[in-house]
This record gives C-alpha cells, sequence and structure tokens, in this order.
C-alpha cells in the first residue's frame, strides 16, 4: 500500500485533539488520559504501543462511544464524535470495536453473528445478509463451520469471525484492543497474515492497540508509543516498510532498526510500570 | 498541570442536578410511595391489597409492644430455636460436607442417600418428627436443623471440590502432610463457601421456624401451646382477629431474618480478609 | 538478621542443582478401547546446572509430562530417576510452577514463601533471614502483607518463584510460567528469570509454545513429537550469557536456530493436521504461510 | 452408553447400593424389629411399602386408591399454577431489573424489604386478603417462585460480559434489538438456574401452607393423617412430595438444556473458549 493508495482511501480519518479522560472511582480522580493529541490518517493501520494499565483502551472506548470524555474532541473524518458539549459519542457501526477477550455471541451461530450487523440495522433482510456473509466468510478462509457455536472452534478462527462480523458492515474504522494478545504465538502469526489479506481488500482505518512490539511494526504503517498513566503519545514512528508486507520482513535490516528504537523507547515506560508494580488497569 | 485544573473546573457539579440520580433518595422515594399505594389501598377497601391493614393502623399496634415483655419473649424464642437449630447443622453439616469432599468412598455411600431425602421440604417432616422426638422443641429444632443442613452441606461440597487441584499439588510438593493441607489449604479454601451456605440456610431456617410454630399454635399437628415465638405471635393475632398485629409481627420476623443474614455476611468478611481486598 | 550478602552466599552454596534422566518412560489414559498413548518411550536428561527448555505444539503431552516429572502421576512403564535415585513422589527436590499462578490466595506473600519451611516444621530464624532475602530478590519487599489478588501478573510469578526457591529444590520445572503475561512484561521476566537462573545455576526445566521464549533461555532445547510425545530432537544453544533482548534481536545465530527448531515442529504438526487437531491446523496454516514467503 | 459401561466397573454403584441399604436396614430395624426407644413409634419402611402398594390398604391410600392422586394432583396443580405466574412475572421483572438502572433503583429497594419476610409468614395475611382457601395457598407458592426468579434473572443479567451489549450497539443493534438478542440469551442460563430453584422453593412452601390452611393436596394429607394418627400415610405423603419434587425440577432442567443448544455442545467439548 504505496502512499498513493493511502490517498486514494477517503474514509476514516481520526482527529484526536487535547482529549482528557479523568475516571472518578469513589472520589479518588484518576487521569487515565491527559491532553493527547493524535491523528490517524484515513485507510492507515495506526498501532498504538505503552506499558499495560497507561490508558490505551480509555482511548478506544471513547473513540467507540462507550464513555464520555472529560476535556478535548474527536473527529471522524472532520465530523466530531464527541467534544466539548457532547462528551459521550453514539456507538455505531462507522466504527467497530473487536474487543481482547472476544465478543461473539455465543448462543448464535457464527453465520447468524456475521450476519447480525445488517439484519439489526435492516439494511440487508436475513437471507441476503446470510448470503453475504457465507461470501465473505470464505473469504477469511472459514467455509464449514458457518453453523457451529463460537465455543466449537478454535480461538484462532474465532478472531477471524469477529473481524469478519466488524467488515460487514463496512466501517470506517476497525478499533482493535490487543486482538490477538491470548492466542499462543503460531497461531498470532495466522492472524497477522489474515488481518493483512482483509485490510488489502477492504481499505479500512486501523486504529490497533498492542503490547506486543514485533506485531505493531510488522502490522502498523506509524507505531505511537505511549507514555504511562496518564497516556499521551510520546513517540511517533514511521514504518516505512512498503505493503504489501509478509514474514521476510522479520529478518530485514530496516526491521531490526525500527524494532531496537521501539524497544529501547518502550522500556523506560515498561519498567517504571513494572517497578510501580502497576496492576492493569 | 493547568490542563487539568481547568477541566475539573468543566466537569458537571455534584450536587445539583444529579441529586435524583443518587441512589438512597431514589431508595427512600420509592419505598415512600409504596407505603403510600398501601395506605390508599386499605383505606378505599380495595380487595386483595387493600384487606390487608393499613400502615398506620399496624405502626399504631406496634408501639404499645416495645415495652411489652411478652412480645420481645416472643422474639427470644424464635431466635433460640433458630439458632439451636442451625448451629446444630453448622456442627453437624460443616464436617459431613468436608467429609464427604475428602473422601471418596464416604462420598459415595452417604451422598446418594442425602440426595434422595432432600426433595422432602423440612416442614414435611413436621409430623414425623413429633412422633419421633420426645418434646415439642427438639421437634421444632430437629425441623429447623433439617431446613439449615442441605445447604450447608451442598456448599462445601462444592466449594471443597472448586479448589484448584494446582493447590494441593503445590502443597504437597512443599513437604505438607495431608493434616497440613486439611488446615492450611481445604480449610481456607472452603470458607467461602461455608459461609455463603450458611447465609442462605439462615434464611431458610427462619421460614421453617414461623412455620413450626404457627402449625404447633395453629391447633395442628402439634397440640400443646408450649409454643411462643413470632410465628405462634403471628398464628395467634390471626385466630384473635388482630390483624395489624400479623403485619407486625412479619415484619419482625423479617428484621430479625435481616439481622441474622448481615451478622453472618459480617463474620463470613472477618474470617475471609483476602476477599475483602479486591 | 543476618546481612544480605551474608543469606545470598550461604543460599547460593546450599544449592545442590540436581541431575534428573527420564528412560523410555510412557504414559497413557482411558481404558481398553479408548486407551490414547500420550508419552510413548521417551527418554532425555535435565543436565546438572543446565537450563532445559521443551518445545512442542499445544497440546502433545507436555504437561502429562511434567506431572510425571513432579511425581503427581506414576509412569506405565520406564524410570525417572534424579541423581540416580528413583523419582517416587512429589518432593521438595522437583517443584513446578504451573501456567496459572498457584500462589495460596488465602495467604499474604509473606506467609506463601513462608509455606514449605512452615509446612516441614523448620521455621526458625534462619527460614525467615532466606525468606527476607527472597523477598528483596524478587523485588517485593512493600508488598509483604499484600494478597495474591493484590499483585499484578508479573509480580505474582515473581512471589511464586521466591515460594519455590526458598524450598532449595534440585530441580525447578516451569510449565509456560509467562503465558498469561502481556507481551511486554512477558519479555521483561524472560530477562529477569533468565539472571535468576544465571546466579543460582539450578537446574531448570522450562515448557514452552513459544519459539522466541525457548530460544531467549535455553542453553539445551528438547523438540517434542506430537502426542504420543517423545524427543525429536536435541538443539544445544551455544548463545552466550548473560542474554539481553536487544543483543537477541541482531543476532544472527539465534534467528538461524529459530529456523531449524521451526522446521522441526513444522513436520511434527503435519503429522498431528493429519489426525485433524484444531491446535495443529493453526499451527500448520502459520507456518505454510511463513516458509513459504520467507 | 460408555460412561455407563465406565461407571458400571467403578466402584460408585456399589458404594450407593451399600448407603441405601445401610439406611433402609437401619430403620427397619430400629422400627419394625427391635423397635428401639422412640422408633418403635415410627412406621418402618416395609411396612409402608405395603402399605403404599396394597390395592386396598388399611388408611385407604396407596398407589391404587383415587383419592392418593386426587392429593397428588391437587399439589401438582398448585406448584404449577404458581410456577406459571411467578415465571410470567418474575423473568421479565428480573431481566428489567437487571437491564435498567433507573427501574432497579425504585423497584428493587421494595423488592429487598420484603424478601427477608419468610414466606410462610405470609399464611394468615394471604388468608385474610385472598378469600377462599384455594387462591391464598397459590398467593404464597407464587411469592417464594418469585423472588427465587426475579433475583437470578437478575443475576444473569449483570453477568453478562459488558463487552457484548457494546458490540452490539457497534453494529447498530438499538436498545430494544440489543435487550432481546443479547440480554435475554445471554441471561438464560441464570434464569434456568433460578427456575430450577423456584420449583424447590414452591413445593417448600406448598406443603407448609397446605399443612396450616390447605383442603387438599400432599401438605394437607401429611399433617391430617398424624391428626388421625394414619403414620404409614405420613411417609407415604413424604416419599410422595419427594418423588414429584425431584421430577418437577428435572423437568425445568430438561428444558434448560433443550433451549439452550449452545451451551450444552460448548460444554461438551470441555468449555470451549
Amino acid at each position: 500500500m504505496n502512499a498513493a493508495a493511502l490517498q486514494m482511501a477517503t474514509k476514516g480519518a481520526i482527529r484526536i485533539q487535547n482529549v482528557d479522560k479523568i475516571y472518578d472511582p469513589a472520589g479518588a480522580a484518576v487521569q487515565a488520559v491527559s491532553d493527547c493529541t493524535l491523528d490517524i490518517r484515513a485507510g492507515e493501520i495506526c498501532m498504538i504501543v505503552g506499558p499495560s494499565g497507561c490508558g490505551k483502551t480509555t482511548l478506544l472506548n471513547a473513540i467507540a462511544g462507550f464513555h464520555d470524555i472529560s476535556g478535548g474532541a474527536i473527529y471522524l473524518d472532520g465530523e466530531m464524535l464527541c467534544g466539548p458539549d457532547r462528551p459521550k459519542a453514539e456507538p455505531g457501526p462507522d466504527r467497530v470495536v473487536v474487543f481482547q477477550n472476544g465478543a461473539l455471541f455465543p448462543w448464535k451461530t457464527n453465520l447468524e453473528n456475521v450476519a447480525f450487523g445488517p439484519v439489526m440495522q435492516g439494511k440487508l433482510s436475513w437471507s441476503a445478509a446470510a448470503e453475504k456473509a457465507r461470501g465473505m466468510m470464505a473469504d477469511a478462509g472459514l467455509t464449514g463451520v458457518e453453523h457451529n457455536y463460537p465455543g466449537e472452534i478454535s480461538s484462532g478462527m474465532r478472531r477471524r469471525v469477529e473481524i469478519v462480523r466488524a467488515l460487514m458492515n463496512d466501517p470506517k474504522v476497525l478499533l482493535l484492543d490487543e486482538p490477538f494478545r491470548a492466542l499462543d504465538s503460531l497461531t498470532k502469526s495466522v492472524m497477522h497474515e489474515a488481518l493483512l489479506e482483509i485490510y488489502y481488500r477492504n481499505k479500512v482505518t486501523i486504529f490497533f492497540i498492542t503490547h506486543d512490539l514485533e506485531e505493531a511494526i510488522f502490522l502498523g504503517h506509524r507505531v505511537a508509543i505511549m507514555t504511562t498513566r496518564p497516556c499521551r503519545p510520546k513517540k511517533i514512528l514511521e514504518v516505512d516498510i512498503p505493503h504489501p508486507r509478509n514474514y521476510s520482513v522479520l529478518t530485514s535490516p530496516r526491521f531490526r532498526a525500527l524494532m531496537e528504537e521501539t524497544v529501547s523507547a518502550v522500556h523506560e515506560e515498561a519498567v517504571k510500570a513494572f517497578e510501580a508494580g502497576e496492576k492493569e488497569m | 498541570m493547568s490542563a487539568v485544573a481547568e477541566t475539573l473546573v468543566r466537569r458537571p457539579p455534584k450536587r445539583g442536578e444529579s441529586f435524583f440520580k443518587n441512589q438512597v433518595v431514589r431508595a427512600i422515594i420509592s419505598i415512600a410511595v409504596f407505603i403510600a399505594f398501601w395506605e390508599l389501598a386499605s383505606r378505599l377497601n380495595w380487595p386483595w391489597v387493600g384487606q390487608a391493614p393499613a400502615p398506620s393502623k399496624v405502626l399504631d399496634a406496634w408501639l404499645p409492644l416495645l415495652n411489652d415483655q411478652g412480645y420481645w419473649y416472643s422474639w427470644y424464642q424464635s431466635s433460640r430455636r433458630v439458632l439451636s437449630g442451625f448451629i446444630a447443622a453448622m456442627i453437624i453439616g460443616i464436617p459431613l460436607g468436608l467429609a464427604m469432599a475428602t473422601s471418596r468412598v464416604f462420598h459415595d455411600i452417604t451422598f446418594p442417600v442425602f440426595e434422595i431425602l432432600r426433595p422432602v421440604p423440612p416442614l414435611a417432616w413436621v409430623p414425623a418428627a413429633i412422633i419421633f422426638w420426645p418434646t415439642q422443641e427438639l421437634s421444632i429444632g430437629f425441623v429447623i436443623f433439617l431446613g439449615a443442613i442441605y445447604t450447608i452441606v451442598l456448599n462445601v461440597v462444592g466449594g471443597a471440590r472448586s479448589i484448584d487441584v494446582r493447590y494441593f499439588q503445590a502443597a504437597r510438593s512443599m513437604g505438607s502432610s495431608s493434616w497440613d493441607i486439611f488446615r492450611r489449604i481445604i480449610l481456607p479454601g472452603v470458607l467461602p463457601s461455608i459461609i455463603v451456605g450458611c447465609e442462605v440456610g439462615i434464611g431458610i431456617t427462619w421460614n421453617v421456624v414461623v412455620a413450626a410454630e404457627m402449625i404447633s399454635g395453629g391447633g395442628g399437628a402439634i397440640q400443646s401451646s408450649a409454643g411462643g415465638g413470632l410465628g405462634f405471635f403471628i398464628w395467634n393475632s390471626y385466630i384473635g382477629f388482630s390483624y395489624p398485629l400479623i403485619v407486625v409481627g412479619m415484619i419482625s420476623i423479617g428484621i430479625a431474618g435481616w439481622i441474622s443474614s448481615a451478622v453472618i455476611r459480617r463474620l463470613g468478611l472477618l474470617v475471609t480478609p483476602w476477599l475483602r481486598v479486591r | 538478621m543476618s546481612a544480605p550478602s551474608l543469606v545470598a552466599t550461604e543460599l547460593r552454596a546450599r544449592i545442590r542443582p540436581g541431575e534428573l534422566r527420564v528412560a523410555n518412560v510412557s504414559k497413557s489414559y482411558g481404558d481398553a478401547q479408548l486407551r490414547t498413548d500420550v508419552v510413548k518411550d521417551c527418554s532425555f536428561t535435565l543436565e546438572r546446572s543446565k537450563l532445559t527448555v521443551m518445545i512442542g505444539p499445544s497440546g502433545c503431552g507436555k504437561s502429562t509430562l511434567i506431572r510425571l516429572l513432579a511425581g503427581f502421576e506414576k509412569p506405565d512403564s520406564g524410570t525417572i530417576t534424579l541423581n540416580d535415585a528413583p523419582v517416587s513422589g512429589p518432593a521438595r527436590e522437583r517443584l513446578v510452577l504451573f501456567q496459572e499462578s498457584a500462589l495460596f490466595p488465602w495467604m499474604s506473600t509473606w506467609d506463601n514463601i513462608l509455606y514449605g519451611p512452615r509446612a516441614r516444621g523448620e521455621m526458625n530464624r534462619e527460614a525467615r533471614g532466606m525468606a527476607e532475602f527472597l523477598l528483596n530478590k524478587v523485588g517485593l519487599k512493600d508488598f509483604r502483607k499484600k494478597y495474591p489478588m493484590q499483585l499484578s501478573g508479573g509480580m505474582q510469578r515473581r512471589a511464586e518463584l521466591a515460594r519455590a526457591m526458598i524450598n532449595n529444590p534440585a530441580v525447578m520445572i516451569l510449565d509456560e510460567p509467562f503465558r498469561g503475561l502481556d507481551a511486554m512484561t512477558k519479555e521483561l521476566m524472560w530477562e529477569y528469570y533468565s539472571r535468576l537462573f544465571e546466579e543460582t545455576r539450578r537446574t531448570n526445566f522450562f515448557v514452552t509454545t513459544d519459539i522466541d521464549e525457548a530460544i531467549f533461555l535455553a542453553d539445551r532445547l528438547l523438540i517434542m513429537s506430537n502426542i504420543p510425545c517423545h524427543v525429536r530432537a536435541v538443539l544445544e544453544i551455544d548463545l552466550p550469557r548473560p542474554r539481553t533482548l536487544i543483543a537477541m534481536v541482531e543476532n544472527d545465530r539465534a534467528n538461524e536456530i529459530k529456523m531449524q527448531a521451526l522446521s522441526l515442529l513444522h513436520e511434527e504438526a503435519m503429522k498431528s493436521f493429519s489426525r485433524g487437531s484444531k491446535a495443529a491446523a493453526d499451527f500448520v496454516e502459520a507456518y505454510s504461510k511463513r516458509v513459504t514467503r520467507a | 452408553m460408555y460412561r455407563l459401561g465406565r461407571w458400571l466397573t467403578s466402584p460408585t454403584p456399589y458404594l450407593m447400593l451399600l448407603g441405601f441399604a445401610l439406611f433402609f436396614g437401619a430403620w427397619y430395624l430400629l422400627s419394625e424389629v427391635f423397635k428401639v426407644w422412640r422408633f418403635a413409634s415410627l412406621p418402618g419402611p416395609h411396612q409402608v411399602l405395603v402399605e403404599w402398594f396394597n390395592p386396598n390398604p388399611v388408611y385407604g391410600m396407596s398407589l391404587y386408591t383415587p383419592q392418593y392422586y386426587m392429593h397428588v394432583w391437587m399439589s401438582v396443580r398448585r406448584v404449577l399454577y404458581a410456577f406459571v405466574i411467578s415465571t410470567a412475572l418474575g423473568v421479565p421483572f428480573g431481566l428489567f431489573l437487571g437491564w435498567s438502572r433507573n427501574f432497579r433503583d425504585f423497584t428493587f429497594p421494595v423488592f429487598e424489604m420484603l424478601r427477608p419476610i419468610p414466606v410462610l409468614a405470609w399464611v394468615p395475611l394471604a388468608i385474610v386478603m385472598f378469600k377462599g382457601d384455594e387462591s391464598p395457598v397459590i398467593f404464597l407458592t407464587t411469592l417464594a417462585s418469585f423472588y427465587a426468579t426475579a433475583l437470578n434473572t437478575m443475576l444473569g443479567v449483570r453477568s453478562i460480559d459488558e463487552a457484548y451489549p457494546r458490540a452490539a450497539a457497534c453494529l447498530g443493534a438499538s436498545k430494544w434489538q440489543v435487550f432481546r438478542h443479547i440480554i435475554i440469551p445471554g441471561a438464560l442460563p441464570f434464569i434456568f438456574t433460578g427456575l430450577q430453584i423456584s420449583v424447590g422453593v414452591a413445593w417448600f412452601s406448598l406443603v407448609a401452607a397446605e399443612m396450616v390452611s390447605g383442603e387438599y393436596g400432599l401438605g394437607y394429607l401429611i399433617n391430617a393423617s398424624y391428626v388421625n394418627v394414619q403414620y404409614p400415610v405420613i411417609i407415604i405423603g413424604m416419599i410422595s412430595v419427594g418423588i414429584v419434587g425431584y421430577a418437577s425440577s428435572a423437568l425445568v432442567r430438561l428444558a434448560g438444556d433443550y433451549l439452550m443448544q449452545w451451551r450444552v455442545r460448548e460444554l461438551a467439548l470441555g468449555g470451549g473458549r
């Protein structure tokens, strides 16, 4: 995906402007996000990296509209999602979240899960949605598990069903909250490949939170390294390795140089969190 | 840090419009509405709810009782019965549950018998208990004991079963004797379930003591008026047509039951500090 | 209370790293027609003062092997000996760190660490001094009174390491101990754990499914076949110690070993893939994409 | 079949029989043979069984007499009414309790205020409030089940992982669609736990209510046969209540498994996720 193709993708640009978020559980005001400004270009994979419990998920929840922000504003393609007069954004199919521990509805078959979005919005009839869902699941290598329940397929396959379910609504942005954290390292590499293939086909902006530095550099156009709590971008790394990328990238000298740069940048933050015994927020 | 100060100001004021969102205020409102509705229904003599004596009448009946010896004596009677039956159920139930959980053979012998007796409601035992036990008190005590024993044993067995096998393996690797494992792994591991069992158990015993006392007062299986206690107090008020006292008795038992559960919950938290620090 | 350094030298002096030998051990479960062999005549040696890592596809019987070594189960055939003495049941010589924390939730960190000495009736000033030293060593000095629920994932693991070390085991067995941690804490734990190993030089047996973790930590790498599991290959990891994350990233020898191990693991996964195991399917797909593109 | 085979070879069934033998044997020896202490006045198992299976029973109550089935049916009918009403009221009430904070804030305090009052303390008031003898008993049994159903349904809604309604909101589902497609199916496992408890509690309260004020029914039978000194019938009544009670909760369990196919298949696979 060279720079030209990036311009071509018009939708899904997120502008985060001096956003603050203060939780106050039982009065002890906790500052999760402080004066965070970040611009994510349309059609870009932006990786958000930082120590555990530093407020990354809070940022994602604010964009998705799960809770409000205490200050600043967030725009999607220029249109305000949430700001001073409207602290809480409305969740919608233009910004779909893929959750860390998965949120496939266990009581619906995989096909019913994938077709859920359009049917709920009344865009497609059940049969039309099922047809489109079967097609998209086939593209993601999920033929044959349509009528199983999520509990019956491997965790790698569950992840893919969830991503396909998100894409069924042609969202402008995919918000991923450490989606591959629970997978063992080799299944993770399957998911990287699958995600890239889906990305090349759908040109959707991806806001991806992770702890895994190798994953961040391998997938991302840009990597935003966040400070410990309260989180704000400490350094933004341009990953100038051309797309489409594959595993040979992992051993290339450019990748190692970027890896070194990220590890040292993140290391101080991680050790601070490690010493302070930060319990995961 | 000016950014933080500035944002604090903009946050919506705490007191102002969120007053009605505050949970306690809403609870007071809802209870007040309920009482008002009950008062109105009773005044206008509506069917069903209307037939129950109005809260005002209940209050008038209750106030003089507060310094009436007999009233507090019935509290004492009922609580004594509940406590004796309940403590007996704990003394027998907890070891029985632990034995079932630890020894497979003992479990396979006793648990099936336990399971076929469980569906029989405790109060169905009242006549049989009266025939068997020599005195009135023992019969009621036995039925209360039955009410609590099932819940306690089931919770103990369930609790012991849910202790992760890794804890046993780790303890044994570090050289624990089986008595040591029982004392320092099984007991603390089962404690939270014992407390849950007791909380539920005490609720059931109050149910049982009321019925047993009513049956004893109500000319049913238990003849003599050795009853006493809040159940008997309610039944007596019913026979004496003083309906407001029925409601007084009901609310008194409700309070007594609530206090005993709260006491057990408090004791439970005392005994399990690691759960408190969530 | 003796000065920490005194305790450190005293602790190190008492370490007796053991040599554990596994000779054609087999183990199967189920009866009659549904008998499944989980371990089939598996032999290997955990050399003294070496960190041996065992890697194999998930579901290949590694945990069963760990239960046999720890003495929680008996092998059907073959022998397991520690310093030539046969292993009978669980004992302090062979302590296990499980995948999920086995810290007792109802005990404070301090009581957890002192569980072993107290259970064996060896509760004395020396044991308390040792516990004090270890508590500082794992950086939990001011978390002494806390319950496990109040510690983060990484801190629970370190507390468990301290609880094991105070019993001075001849062999430490770890079953994917860092799997639950997030990637960053995990890498910090790799560095921390290998520094700890280099200091104590106790025989360690580390089981994992993560190839990077295996190569970072191991002196010897056992690559296991799929179920029924036996040792498929042994790779000597001659990378210099002490090892750091940054050094490992650009070390060519490390990448070379990684590719070698991956190809062996791939063959094993293909076998079980044909037998339809879910986990193996994911592995084969991942691996085939990686190799064809590399 | 395989599991049955394994069960038969393992010692459990024989130990179970040993347990039953010990229990019934002791009862038989104490009551009928040696007539020890107070056991003498209790009818032994042999006596009870003979009476129960006797075509023309001494006290007119056995498997062959219509009155017996009439009592059983009266009790079952009451529990059925109570169960239907308490489910119809309890499940929606519990769903709203769990789902909307406003509804919970205004109704839960009253619910919690009334809950500690033992159900059986309501007997006299029920008789006063509901004339006739059928409706007070049904009211009591319904009240007992209602508490269990509503509470467990609420717990069910609260147990749903926060990610599910959020995911549904992302996918464009409206509030009511989330309620129907996420909250109800998600709370189903807890709802069925609640229904099982509510059947047990229904039988618990029914027997007591019948003993105090009923005309027919097993509770009444047990109490009346004590008064008329027909002791074996007491035990027959107790056994019958036990069997019918067990059968009704088993039925609820089966309905639960049928409705929640996804859980059955997931549990069979050893916990899925």
